[in-house]
């Protein structure tokens, strides 16, 4: 199997070179592209049934598809664009990088892990096209709605979307397995663990949670697979009571509440990275934010039943999840006074990518403080299941999967491509995204006070919420343009990826091991030399330096065995 | 690369330990008939032969504290789901 | 795996612990998970669910106390492979392994027996949560009962053409253990109780 | 924003919602505004070289994190309370506290909602029970104890006028309990999705005088004699 190592790391050809790639490098970016086209489906399934819910008398949507498409928006966004964005694209392409590897530690499992998922893609678009349509019960798919064809006809979706989600599932432990020893093991020398960038110490914390938190749902799936092809009676309730519908939740919440913090984590490390690149200044409490993530990464284990406060739940345990809900507010208060401290007193350079990152740690903090009224189960009661979570789950999601990863996109492309981005249509672009965004969601927290239950396919049929429909007329309007928006991102990304300006080794002048490399990086990122760190990852404006920035560390040739 | 000062435990005496503690864990779910008592003792049984598998068999004795936490806080997470849905499955239960 | 050897330099292992056996470590923390919601799932129906003791009692118990003695020897064997496989006697590692893999496929014969002694007398799946547990769980173990099968029987195949593996012993070592761990679990709480 | 609030626990809600809503707003600002302060402070022209005159971290977040921790126990505290007093009451100690009540079973199926009446005995499972879909009568100032459960998927009784919310779950029931302090005709919606016509499955919630319910129930239990 001896073979020579050329420009990428493969036996020459485009399919070896760029299809099934080992390079971290080029699976990040099969993983990113992937994901962004998934959230461009995404965004087109929202615009459909948001069109539906504005004019419904329109029949834009019958119910049963505008149910579907609802689910299959939540599906899609979560799992097929949060988690390849954010987990499978930039944890490939930045960790190797930023902790001064070749590669990952093990690059053959790390090309299985994205075919998995490319194939775990397939598996959830064609099942929009089976007899019976795509899943219909939620993107939490609550039993017995969604293991039992007999209520909502869909058959074969709902099958398709356990075996979807549970091969989504095998390839994002197969990375985290990846991402996990990476870090552990092949850090540059000299690099000790707190001296780890922020988007490192965020993507290992995301991947030991998504780890641990997982194993339950693949059971929980595999039960509901048998519930729904065979006929057995986990979650579907036969008249001598078997059968436990609430167990589904639970184990559904148990992985799903780690999961959206799987899913936030490394968006607030990306804005770290960029906020302190763009404001040439060291990130403020590193080891507070440190702990504190870790922090919330062990609370967001035992948080999971205010989910389930109405939902049959023994009220005696409602009081302690939601003393754990609300105590996590803590640790993420914690950070985002750290990000909002980095921010005072630097020099700061407007690019789009900071504009992103500001974006998002602004929706960050509505997102995470308009939690406080869910967590609160007596507000609960009235709040569970209407607009106001749909509202706040967009700002919590927002915040990291669009804001961030955006944020990140615009920060690495010069080291992904070897060209800079447009920065003036960068800007509109950020300005757009973010004011049609809060024009989008921030109206939905209205029609939750007012008590508008979620999943509605038309409010015409109740008085109490038919006088808020210019609600749904606004926010439709702002969503259309918002996924309007995306075209000019869409084209600055594809346009500069050959005709945009030249980077040179370090566009932004930042500190971390990545701006070492070429860009892009050759295979082995460093060639025949390897980094020694020398000092922190933020070491931005040290005073008595000439120069605002100190590089984390320098490269040293030496010869590597091939 | 692997460090050879790492001394083997008695593997043979380990493994005749965890068969008697099958047999004896046979011997408890035949002739113990108290449920609750049968039950936990039968946990801890499994236990204890999971952990002299961990410790002997998986070297977990001369590992690092990462895999040793590696280990254990999946363990409680377990723990902490049974207890997290103990007292939902006991208020339905048809005794 | 070429490719990992060529990757890795001599100073790879910033916490001196080799990657495989880390990287297998983090997979088996995630099995754990798994067969914890699994078993989890199971002990809460067990309590809400009396007909669970009448069904048990239908359970061949003789071929499950075999099965777990057979996979306790398994472990031992595997385990003295990789001790062998320090002392350089790499005849004797293929010895251990053989007779893991004998072992571990006399393991999942006896289990066929019993399936189809059960789906016989008219236990299927289908005939209450009890027995959807019971296959599911020790379904879904003797699958990796059968992984485990082929990881040592690649190891053994690149041992017989003497290319020395070292870590590959100890990591399906690991592996097998952890197969027999759940094994350690589910036994009693299918069979004995 | 929220609808008129009728009935007697009602207040707790609204009064946790506006502390939350307080407290939320205060922090946002505060951020918010400290924010763009800095974003348009230090800009790179206005400050070309970056400021460093602040000592450690954790001076700074102590007292922010104090005041914090102080919002989330209020937080916790009035919650909690709140919890205590609408949901983990049985039915015994409430039929204690109020004396008279009416006693309702609800059960939910696929697009409606069907209300099982104890008729003019007020006692369950007696001759003269009937059922009504879709219509809840029940009278004012008197406490209406509601057992939910459901006959196919999980459903949501959700009376919003009530601030009411509970799920009615298959193989399970739930007791729970409102009264009301207003007559009137109000709406009762499905929260958790329960297929298709999830949108579609209203029922209206009557809030009548005793005088007007005892006729109500005569007028209905006499239908049914003549059966």
């Amino acid at each position: 199997m001896e073979h020579t190592i050329d420009e990428h790391g493969s036996h020459g050809g485009f399919v070896s070179r760029y299809v099934f790639s080992q390079d971290h490098k080029v699976i990040g970016l099969q993983y990113l592209i992937t994901g962004l086209i998934m959230a461009l489906l995404g965004g087109i399934i929202a615009v459909i049934f948001r069109s539906q819910l504005a004019w419904p008398n329109r029949e834009v949507l019958s119910p049963e598809a505008y149910n579907s498409f609802v689910t299959m928006h939540g599906t899609l966004m979560v799992f097929w664009v949060a988690m390849p964005v954010l987990i499978g694209g930039f944890g490939n392409f930045c960790i190797p990088l930023m902790i001064g590897a070749r590669d990952m530690a093990f690059p053959t499992l790390n090309m299985l892990s994205y075919w998995t998922f490319f194939l775990s893609s397939i598996v959830i678009l064609v099942s929009f096209f089976v007899p019976g349509g795509a899943v219909s019960a939620g993107w939490t798919a609550y039993a017995p709605l969604s293991v039992d064809a007999r209520f909502t006809g869909v058959n074969w979706g709902m099958s398709l979307w356990l075996v979807a989600l549970i091969l989504e599932f095998a390839s994002m432990l197969m990375g985290g397995v990846n991402y996990i020893t990476t870090i552990f093991n092949l850090r540059a020398k000299g690099l000790t663990l707190m001296r780890l960038p922020m988007l490192v110490w965020m993507e290992m914390i995301a991947a030991v949670l998504f780890m641990f938190s997982v194993g339950p749902l693949i059971a929980g799936g595999g039960l509901a697979l048998l519930d729904k092809s065979i006929g057995t009676h986990f979650f579907r309730v036969t008249a001598e009571g078997q059968g436990d519908p609430v167990l589904w939740q639970h184990l559904f919440w148990f992985f799903g509440h780690p999961e959206v913090y799987v899913v936030l984590i490394p968006g607030l490390g990306i804005i770290a990275e960029v906020i302190t690149a763009c404001g040439r200044k060291a990130l403020h409490g590193y080891k507070a934010i440190v702990y504190s993530t870790i922090a919330a990464g062990v609370l967001s284990f035992v948080v999971w039943a205010h989910h389930m406060f109405v939902a049959g739940l023994n009220p005696l345990l409602a009081v302690g999840f939601s003393i754990t809900t609300i105590l996590i507010s803590i640790p993420f208060f914690i950070l985002s006074v750290a990000f909002g401290l980095t921010l005072w007193g630097g020099s700061i350079r407007i690019t789009s990518s900071f504009l992103f990152a500001l974006g998002g740690y602004l929706i960050f903090i509505i997102g995470g403080v308009t939690g406080l009224f869910l967590g609160a189960q007596t507000a609960d009661i009235y709040l569970h299941d209407t607009y106001f979570v749909v509202a706040h789950f967009h700002y919590t999601f927002f915040s990291s999967i669009i804001m961030g990863t955006i944020a990140g996109i615009y920060h690495w492309f010069p080291k992904m491509f070897g060209r800079k981005m447009n920065e003036t249509l960068g800007k509109v672009h950020a300005v757009g995204t973010f004011i049609f965004y809060n024009l989008f969601a921030f109206p939905l927290f209205f029609l939750g006070l007012a008590g508008h239950p979620r999943r509605y396919s038309s409010a015409l049929e109740y008085d109490f919420l038919a006088k808020y429909q210019w609600i749904h007329h606004l926010a439709t309007g702002a969503a259309i343009i918002l996924v309007a928006l995306q075209i000019i991102f869409i084209y600055n990304f594809f346009k500069s990826m050959f005709t945009g300006e030249k980077a040179e080794k370090n566009p932004w002048r930042a500190t971390t091991l990545e701006w070492l490399a070429e860009s892009p990086p050759v295979h082995g990122n460093w060639g025949n030399a390897s980094p020694v760190v020398e000092n922190g990852p933020y070491e931005y404006s040290v005073e008595g330096d000439s120069d605002d920035f100190r590089p984390q560390g320098k490269l040293i040739p030496t010869h590597v065995k091939h | 690369m692997e460090d050879h000062t790492e001394h083997h435990p008695n593997y043979v005496l380990i493994w005749f330990i965890l068969v008697i503690l099958t047999i004896i864990s046979i011997l408890i779910g035949k002739y113990i008939d108290n449920h609750v008592l049968k039950v936990t003792l039968l946990f801890v049984n499994a236990a204890i032969k999971a952990v002299l598998v961990a410790l002997n068999f998986m070297h977990l004795k001369f590992e690092k504290v990462v895999v040793i936490s590696l280990v254990v806080v999946p363990l409680t997470l377990f723990i902490l789901l049974i207890f997290g849905l103990m007292p939902d499955t006991l208020s339905t239960i048809k005794w | 795996m070429s490719s990992y050897a060529e990757i890795t330099r001599e100073d790879g292992e910033s916490t001196g612990i080799p990657s495989p056996r880390l990287a297998m470590w983090v997979f088996l923390s995630s099995e754990i998970v798994l067969f914890g919601g699994l078993i989890g799932s199971c002990i809460l129906f067990r309590l809400t669910y009396e007909k669970w003791a009448e069904y048990a009692a239908h359970v061949n118990s003789m071929i499950g106390s075999i099965n777990t003695l057979a996979l306790l020897t398994s472990s031992l064997t595997v385990v003295l492979a990789h001790k062998m496989v320090q002392n350089r006697n790499y005849k004797a590692v293929n010895i251990f392994l053989a007779i893991t893999i004998l072992l571990g496929l006399l393991f999942l014969v006896l289990k066929g027996i019993e399936y189809s002694g059960e789906i016989h007398h008219g236990y299927t799946i289908l005939k209450g949560p009890f027995w959807a547990f019971y296959f599911g769980i020790t379904g879904l173990h003797a699958l990796h009962v059968l992984v485990g099968i082929i990881l040592n029987a690649i190891v053994l195949m690149l041992s017989l053409r003497n290319k020395r593996p070292q870590s590959f012993v100890e990591n399906s070592g690991l592996y097998w253990h952890f197969v027999d761990v759940v094994w350690i679990f589910v036994f009693p709480l299918f069979y004995l109780s | 924003m929220l609808p008129e609030n009728i009935s007697t626990f009602g207040h707790l809600v609204d009064n946790l919602i506006l502390i939350i809503f307080v407290i939320t707003l205060m922090v946002t600002v505060l951020a918010f505004g400290i924010i763009i302060y800095a974003v348009i402070r230090y800009n790179r022209n206005s400050n070309p070289h970056t400021t460093y005159k602040f000592g450690p971290f954790i001076s700074k977040i102590i007292y922010l994190d104090a005041a914090m921790i102080v919002f989330d126990l209020i937080i916790a505290y009035a919650s909690v309370s709140g919890w205590a007093h609408v949901i983990m009451r049985s039915r015994s100690d409430l039929i204690s506290e109020h004396k008279e009540y009416v006693d309702v079973r609800i059960i939910g199926r696929q697009f409606f909602w069907s209300f099982n009446y104890a008729g003019l005995d007020n006692k369950m499972d007696t001759n003269d029970d009937f059922i009504i879909a879709n219509k809840l009568v029940v009278p004012i100032d008197t406490l209406v104890l509601l057992n939910l459960t459901s006959g196919d998927v999980i459903h949501s009784f959700f009376a919003p006028h009530l601030r009411l919310k509970y799920d009615a779950i298959p193989g399970r029931s739930m007791d729970v309990w409102f009264k009301a302090t207003k007559t009137g005709s109000y709406e009762i919606a499905c929260a958790e999705l329960c297929g298709a016509e999830h949108y579609r499955m209203k029922a209206k919630l009557e809030i009548v005088t005793k005088e007007q319910y005892k006729s109500w129930l005569n007028e209905r239990s006499g239908a049914l004699s003549v059966r």
